[in-house]
């Protein structure tokens, strides 16, 4: 993890509509971007960043570079994954949404084989709030702080971000993880990264109840390995829905003509989240507000 | 995107995968034309199971018979869907039935095969003896021996199973595929091996590459009906237009209420949901127009799809406050102000918005105070709070009763 | 297996690969029926190079013409290959011209893409601009980029070429070929390319594994000339036979001697031969019947080939002395002086060979006795030790002198 | 490197003609083939090995295996070699031939990230007379001894043992690389291995003129990094041959279009190779007879 503020930053994709805008705001932020990469544009600037047609065309010019942030079209996104790999690039975020998942597939094997952190597809990206800013986070809702937050939703992370702001809370990392059914860093990765960093005093996971995500995961994981305090709120735990399969593999179950079989349980996937932070006496806020005043209590039992 | 029985073994002659002769039936009148010797199975072409106990499968002896129960099919519906067309097959006798898989599985991220000794419609009896292989490289055919010796099989089988797996996997990767299934796989008494009954479904993100597969399941109109649970719609709220390059919006009417709540984002929309009914609301509708990080989404493009959203939900006549809560950000939040401003003026002067429809939005945005602006002759109710924003959208509410 | 460049073209149209219009002409009458509008290109399909310099590419305006050249070209040799039938091809206004290919480097033991920013018929110009590029792991679209800018291509013509040369890695793939060679690819003023000359060659162990390329090259039936220099014969020997699971037997004549060597193992040959060319012999034909390691070689066959290769050997009338030099192993070496003997005493009998025809036979194999035995009542001399074999046959060749 | 006599064995494609023949071969040298693999066969037995239909299989009730003899079908190779690494196999023999240079280029992408020594494909593998045979080589023509031979040709190899043992000069090891275009382990691999080996005292080349061999890479190869001595043998060097393209990657000269351009020099391929060893000054003989003598001078000056 190396998300100092003068990390070596790289935006993929920086002609795109979304590539310009959001490497504008990045670097307005304060985030070192050194380079924007769009085949054809070799040559040109975008906001005054030099744009190179080949990612292992900038690295000579701006020495090595530690993450790239990529905003490419769905179907051009594993090869420009696989061009930053391959040009030594160890961290890499993918706010692009509408990946084919076996190219995340493909993307995922690459970045286990180099040891490559991967955050997204579809998601806002990292902030270090009074930092660095890698994705598309709006930055004012954003108060340096030791709360950090792990999600996979995408403006709920703002949403919950900006609650504790206006609390006077502030956070020492903020990431959303990306909402697909694959996604190259999960909830575990970021809740043994966060549990090491020394900046973070209670950590914080942002789930749903439905959906494809690993909260039941999560909560396992906090039970077993995380000695630092973790609050999860989990959206949707009021709203009625349809009953679930109980099987770990959602995407599985949710295809198979021989689903039923695989039910474990008949009780909502919903219910089952719930249950697995409520098992390991994980504190789990229904609303912000309740999110808040859990947040607060275990930052001053940690202060004792 | 389901794929019909018809179309999934389309696809399986493609690759080999040994299937049974057989005929696509439009109407009752193709069996006159059929090419296929009695015995022959109809079967019904759709997508929800259970057809079988449904009535949707009838084994018939001869033309007359089988026109009649090619009508009896066509007018079956299995689980509220009727069929366009029916497959016609012959008969085999299988010794044996297995149950085989390939499937991405999500917390592997990995593609796994799946193998039952068992196969068929008791899915309690075919998931006693499941076995999964897990493909952790690159695929290679020992992956799917090492399914056919777990599924306990021997000799000649222990190649002809995987042979097929082989080849289901190839599909899988080719056509970037969410699922390919054969159940069952019939095995006759001299160790031969028939696909029997497969499934196929397409990846909604990949298809678009794979024009071949556009082209086969825009064959046949009937889509799958859309679900209307909020677990459901998290994920489905927008689906690929076949066409358009942006998602399409879907509104999803919930019963009894009387709110409308139109958000960008799928777990904002159910944060507020959640807050709704806490305070004791009920939704009428619910709409997400988007996260506002999805790919190419210019300001211009997020403005739009509010306004075709703002279109959509008050087409819903039970909507009768509307609570819109936006975070904006690349998109500036007093664009979006000025789109909604512009939206209540012109539906609010043709009379097609009700006299005492109510509308708040909730706006995080670092345009706040320009947006407050833009609003300032309509009577919409703007709030940053958005603990605030459900009391107001509740204070309305109770003020209409 | 060198494709024709109509074939080659079949496979790029197939892979999307932008091609000129063309029509395959079998013979000069086929040109009153063609469907592509005049100026025209006729060339002489052949594999050999050097056409266009040989006068086998030809513009024509008019049908009249057109029948004209073609009959030319028929009956034009290029470097001794008559063609069976010539591409029509439309014209093409080429701005710049580019040089492409995909190859397998046996040394890096990876694919490489080749480009030059020069292409066409000029090869020291085109090899002063060579760039090239290994595909170290998987392949993905970066890698074609990587080449288009070492070839220094700039905007649009960084995609345009890199598209191409992704779809001749995917064919290169598919098809598992040895060579996708695209020169000139054609670039208008306008940056648009198109591929106007092709050239695959498909991998002669791979090949059996695509039926659809066994096809398309089984169409025509002039195949690539034999090269009887053993730089080539080395591997060359064995030829796979279309339908059959060996190799073919193929006996390599050389000049002006009269001394046949059969062995098994190229390496074996060849040391042969320099021993006999040391001695002073010529050889007039030899042929390898193999390596005992061939696949699925079992004794029976490598007795087949060897009874095989005999009667090759024979053939040639120039032969007046046979040296056969065998290592034998799995296959029992008396076994192999079995068949020898027994093609003796058939031949021999049946006056098929000359009366004053002799044969050495050079054993190792720890059935030597035995093989001894076999040949007791042969006029063949059998000795374990190589120098000594050649030591013998060149006195056989002396005392005929 | 592990070629000791207790070194664990198995025979890949055990029911085909050639696997079932050489297995019993091998059995017979003394070699300790505890496993052969055949999907279908499980359960039987070949010449008392007992046959598993997957590799994995053998393992539980063998133990570790050290290394694979393959002997399926060419267009079943791949599968065969991929199936023994992920097995944990980290030595890999393959005698079949005929394979596809592509399924080669996967091969050997796999090997060298698992760190798997490939050896052939098309080659009779290795023996260390006296102690083990691994592969298809007559092991009465061997005798145990201090030269170590690597060579990419046949029954050559053969020969050229044989004629060393009928001289009284023994061998620590034979190895026959392979003559396909893409083979698994080069000359200069297995020189570094023989070096490094301490009951090598001499090392023995044996190439062809002509061919896809390497032979030309080995003599610069010895120059710069082989300390024991090496003598060469090269066939063909009396044969008349064709003059051929003087590029470094054979296989690409003799394929493009544009050919004539890569030629360097206008000699044979044959007298660029003898060249190689003769700037070397690295022995070179050529005919067997002539490599004894020099195989005999370098061993005896090496006593002193």
């Amino acid at each position: 993890m190396n998300f100092d503020p003068d990390t070596k930053v790289l935006v993929q994709g920086i002609v795109e509509p979304l590539g310009s805008v959001h490497a504008a705001l990045m670097k307005e932020y304060g985030t070192n971007i050194v380079a924007g990469v769009s085949p054809g544009y070799g040559g040109q600037e975008v906001h005054g960043i030099p744009v190179f047609d080949l990612v292992e065309q900038a690295i000579p010019v701006m020495g090595a570079i530690d993450t790239s942030i990529i905003f490419v079209p769905p179907y051009e996104l594993l090869d420009a994954a696989l061009e930053a790999i391959a040009a030594g690039i160890r961290q890499i975020i993918i706010v692009t949404t509408g990946i084919p998942p076996l190219d995340m597939v493909q993307l995922v094997r690459q970045a286990e084989a180099t040891d490559t952190l991967v955050v997204g597809p579809n998601c806002p990206g990292i902030i270090v709030p009074g930092k660095i800013m890698l994705g598309t986070h709006p930055g004012h809702l954003y108060l340096p702080g030791s709360v950090g937050i792990i999600s996979c939703t995408g403006t709920l992370t703002y949403e919950i971000a900006y609650e504790l702001t206006q609390a006077g809370i502030g956070q020492s990392i903020v990431v959303g993880i990306g909402s697909d059914a694959i996604v190259g860093s999960s909830f575990s990765q970021w809740l043994q990264m966060l549990d090491e960093d020394e900046h973070t005093e209670a950590i914080v996971i942002v789930g749903e109840t439905g959906g494809n995500g690993a909260e039941e995961t999560a909560a396992h994981y906090i039970a077993e390995a995380i000695d630092k305090p973790a609050i999860a709120y989990l959206a949707g735990q009021h709203t009625p829905q349809e009953k679930r399969r109980g099987h770990a593999a959602t995407l599985i179950a949710s295809k198979l003509s021989v689903k039923e079989g695989l039910t474990e349980t008949d009780d909502w996937g919903a219910e089952r989240k719930i249950q697995a932070f409520k098992q390991h006496k994980i504190p789990l806020a229904d609303r912000p507000s309740t999110l808040i005043k859990l947040v607060k209590k275990a930052l001053s039992a940690r202060k004792k | 995107m389901d794929l019909l029985e018809y179309q999934a073994k389309e696809l399986f002659r493609e690759m080999d995968i040994p299937v049974l002769p057989s005929q696509r039936i439009d109407r009752p009148t193709d069996l006159k034309g059929l090419k296929i010797p009695y015995p022959v199975v109809l079967k019904s072409q759709v997508r929800a199971g259970g057809r079988g106990k449904a009535g949707g499968v009838k084994f018939v002896e001869n033309t007359i018979d089988a026109v009649a129960a090619a009508q009896t099919i066509f007018h079956l519906p299995i689980v509220g869907e009727y069929p366009e067309v029916l497959l016609a097959e012959a008969k085999y006798n299988a010794d044996r039935e297995f149950y085989l898989a390939v499937v991405l599985d999500a917390s592997a991220r990995r593609p796994i095969l799946l193998g039952s000794k068992i196969g068929g419609i008791d899915a309690e009896a075919v998931m006693e003896q499941m076995q999964l292989v897990v493909v952790d490289g690159e695929f290679s055919p020992f992956y799917a021996r090492r399914l056919a010796l777990k599924m306990g099989l021997e000799g000649n089988l222990i190649q002809a199973v995987s042979d097929i797996l082989e080849k289901m996997y190839q599909l899988f990767v080719q056509r970037d595929l969410d699922l390919v299934e054969i159940n069952p796989l019939g095995v006759s008494a001299t160790g031969e091996v028939m696909a029997l009954d497969g499934k196929v479904t397409a990846n909604d993100d990949a298809i678009a590459r794979h024009p071949d597969l556009v082209k086969l399941v825009t064959k046949t109109s009937n889509r799958p009906k859309m679900n209307a649970s909020i677990a459901q719609s998290s994920r489905m709220t927008e689906e690929k237009a076949a066409e358009g390059d942006f998602p399409m919006l879907t509104l999803h009417p919930a019963r009894d209420g009387n709110i409308g709540v139109l958000c960008n984002g799928a777990g904002l929309l159910l944060t507020t949901l959640d807050l709704i009914y806490l305070a004791g609301g009920k939704p009428a509708s619910f709409l997400n127009i988007g996260e506002a990080i999805l790919q190419a989404w210019t300001p211009t493009v997020l403005c739009d799809r509010l306004e075709r959203g703002l279109e959509l939900i008050t087409r819903d006549k039970n909507v009768e406050v509307l609570l819109i809560n936006l975070h904006c950000h690349a998109t500036a939040g007093d664009r979006m102000a000025v789109v909604i401003a512009e939206y209540w003026q012109k539906r609010a002067s043709k009379a097609r918005l009700p006299n005492d429809f109510k509308m708040i939005l909730r706006l995080v945005s670092s345009e706040f105070s320009r947006a407050q602006e833009s609003l300032k002759d309509c009577p919409v109710t703007i709030v940053e709070n958005l603990e605030q924003a459900i009391h107001q959208t509740m204070g309305l509410v109770k003020s209409k009763a």
